[in-house]
């Protein structure tokens, strides 16, 4: 089962106009870029991206080509906006939202990478005590005031607990270091960060990769992400870019 | 109000440090905790990184970058003997399920009930959409929360607060708060006053407070 | 009741067989299902073992046992190359999270509406309290259930049932049934059967089924 | 910070009557026996055994001795009787279930998997549909009739899905074949199973281990059980066991 694509653009064929995609990456670290490239050229829009930690933040010239086209409809997130107020001002995502032309939603990020996790295991719905007492808890996490809902809450051993549910992306884009033909993904360093979680979530998951090697040849003990919840595998070339976020 | 000198920066983090015990699992977050980063080498201690890290290393410079090795604010980091790598919801799996020992933070406000608020800033217009990492998970996890932080505001306002103003990052989770000018425990009857800055009296602390403080009757200088 | 002659288990494991595609990945349950695994040597079909591995090799016999190395029925087994292991949690993501694409299991029973009982033992008279092992999982998450199974029990008693007698391992998640004596697939409006044991009658399989059949347009033979 | 505890005696010395214990493995794949061994001699009592599938069916003559000694109280398994029904009605074990001298509580194996990990992960309760409809769902899995509550449901997309709560034991006992000083711990094979999800789950974990080596030895992208879930190694030797449950 050779799941080896040739091409970037074919990799990404049947994403469409309104999907759910999740995106790897944690800001500049692990994000997969080029699949990102292929979203622009591609053109779609009234797109939602299911992010952990800030992978648009770290994939600045992908985030500013997708905000110019247009192409975003929704970012969810835990980190999604420059880190300092002011670059933040002079930034056209931002104004976006703060325009409500793009719809924000904040979610603490361990909760985050609960609810993609929940997603690819078959657990639609888990209590967790973050957030309790907070606006997080009152659903006071959007600037679209008609989707603030408040959480179902629990006591259980006399703590409350927020009822989260998972998040299931249409498709998970996702960077690794090395991958086989069957699917079977290898990440370097802190680069793993969302990019697992991600690809277990996704109806179907794509992952570019620097290295495919052969099954067998990533240790059989060292598979970080099992081939069975990716789809597709596509080659790109190791870029170098800036460690930074604004 | 009167504005009181204290504790530079280094050195609030040098007493946070102190309180930590070696085979401690650590997570510090930006700003001043970061700094405590520089009073433990050589200690006993694994510094955690939500990224997916164990035993952090320091910062990275110049041809030691490896842009796949970055801490959870962003920074190039190194590798030190033993340190490990894992994926995100295992990291926060260590995090809301009690394993990470200490995690120390900055605060713009923390309430006599060990609320606080972390990271809210409404200058930027967009109410409570805005960024809130991980700075929940690890308030709400921790076995113990420190916070580091400035006594006052710029201004001279108080930051310990009888109740938070702005937006709740945790609620009732702050053990122990290291400022410029004391150490003060969050205990259930209230604050309580532990250590202060050589030179001030427990009113001068009051004067900046706004909730009671309770004088420990162990009340002492900062020793460092 | 009358008993047919129909296929040997092995057969019945081969027509199952067939119905697996290239690319799937599959968990194969005890008796008849584990014979399939004979059938499909040389295909691109991935073996799933609930215990933490994908790829799983033949059995291991002699100096190739390695008791580090087994399948979920406390087999030895071998490695192939693309192995790979993962811990039990990991294992059931899979299951639980839809990413089996076929399961296929035994039965006692299997009723009109998909539900089945996979490994009830009333005659241990200790009730429900048994060995569930790893079947309520996989039927509830698997993409595709299929039941391999006898037609009927030793004695002739049907197995497929308007409702299950036994304790149900699943409700409502069969959806095709291979038996010695014919192929039925489990749809909404019931029990259709597809394919035939040669020189049974559609009569002879109502005989030994206790819902009403509803009969294919494109009955046939059961082909091989 | 070294973790290592030279005795078996001296890494259990604080176990306790009427302890909750997770015993990692799969029947006879990666229990931790010697650590068992240990539990026998030191005679502690009432104890509730929190199993995956059947490691204490793997480990005979360790389960032998635990009923022989009236040591236990309660089993938490997927897989905790014989597999052969007339084997069974010959052993003790299943002899002191039949008379109610011992309970038995049966999980599915994916939900119970589940429960470790989310007591690990600090998540109190979760959705599965596992078991719903049956009776699972109504809670009739144990041999104490007493303890039989059914399972607070909800509709989730249509879907029928049971709440399950974690599961904490006090003490986790695994089996691995190496651990590092720090606890950081890297399994052989299948023989990792329950023992990664029973270490995270412990309040206290204790690794018995093939071989100790150094922090930095194992491959730092190839952690199986990071070091900070585990309190506790000790070195065994490996043993040779005959593969067969009854």
């Amino acid at each position: 089962m050779d799941k080896v694509i040739p091409k970037l653009e074919e990799a990404i064929h049947d994403i469409e106009d309104g999907a759910l995609i999740a995106i790897g990456g944690f800001f500049t670290c692990g994000v997969p870029r080029d699949l990102l490239k292929a979203i622009i050229s591609k053109g779609i829009k009234d797109l939602t991206f299911a992010c952990g930690s800030g992978p648009l933040l770290g994939a600045k010239e992908e985030m500013s080509e997708l905000v110019a086209n247009n192409q975003i409809k929704k970012v969810i997130d835990s980190y999604g906006l420059a880190r300092s107020t002011s670059k933040g001002l002079d930034d056209p995502f931002e104004a976006q939202v703060r325009a409500n032309k793009i719809e924000l939603e904040v979610v603490p990020m361990g909760t985050l990478a609960e609810k993609y996790r929940a997603a690819g295991a078959g657990i639609p719905a888990f209590y967790v005590k973050t957030g309790a007492g907070t606006f997080v808890e009152d659903g006071l996490v959007t600037n679209f005031s008609e989707n603030t809902n408040g959480k179902e809450t629990k006591i259980i051993d006399g703590e409350k607990y927020v009822l989260e549910y998972s998040i299931k992306p249409d498709f998970a884009l996702v960077h690794a270091y090395m991958g086989d033909k069957e699917g079977n993904l290898y990440y370097r360093k802190t680069a793993r960060n969302f990019n697992h979680v991600m690809a277990t979530a996704g109806k179907v998951t794509i992952a570019e990769v620097e290295k495919i090697v052969e099954p067998g040849e990533i240790d059989s003990h060292c598979i970080h992400t099992p081939g069975i919840y990716v789809q597709r595998v596509v080659q790109v070339s190791r870029r170098e870019f800036e460690i930074t976020i604004d | 109000m009167k504005k009181f000198e204290g504790l530079p920066q280094e050195i609030i983090a040098l007493r946070a440090s102190q309180e930590l015990k070696d085979g401690d699992y650590v997570n510090l977050g930006i700003g001043i905790p970061t700094m405590i980063s520089n009073w433990i080498e050589g200690r006993d201690i694994f510094l955690h990184s939500e990224i997916g890290m164990i035993k952090t290393g320091p910062l990275a410079y110049d041809e030691d970058i490896d842009q796949d090795l970055i801490n959870a604010s962003c920074q190039p980091v190194t590798e030190v003997a033993g340190s490990i790598y894992f994926d995100i919801s295992e990291s926060f799996a260590m995090i809301r399920g009690g394993h990470v020992d200490v995690t120390v933070m900055g605060a713009f406000q923390v309430s006599e009930k060990g609320d606080f608020a972390g990271w809210n800033n409404p200058s930027r217009g967009l109410g409570n959409v805005g960024n809130i990492g991980g700075s929940m998970d690890l308030s709400a996890g921790s076995r113990r929360l420190i916070i580091t932080m400035e006594h006052t505001t710029k201004n001279g306002d108080p930051k310990l607060l009888k109740e938070l103003t702005y937006p709740a990052t945790g609620r009732g989770n702050v053990n122990l708060i290291f400022t410029d000018l004391a150490v003060i425990e969050v205990a259930p009857e209230g604050l309580i006053l532990k250590e202060i800055y050589p030179g001030l009296t427990t009113e001068d602390i009051q004067s900046v407070t706004e909730p009671k403080l309770i004088i420990s009757p162990d009340l002492k200088e900062i020793e460092l």
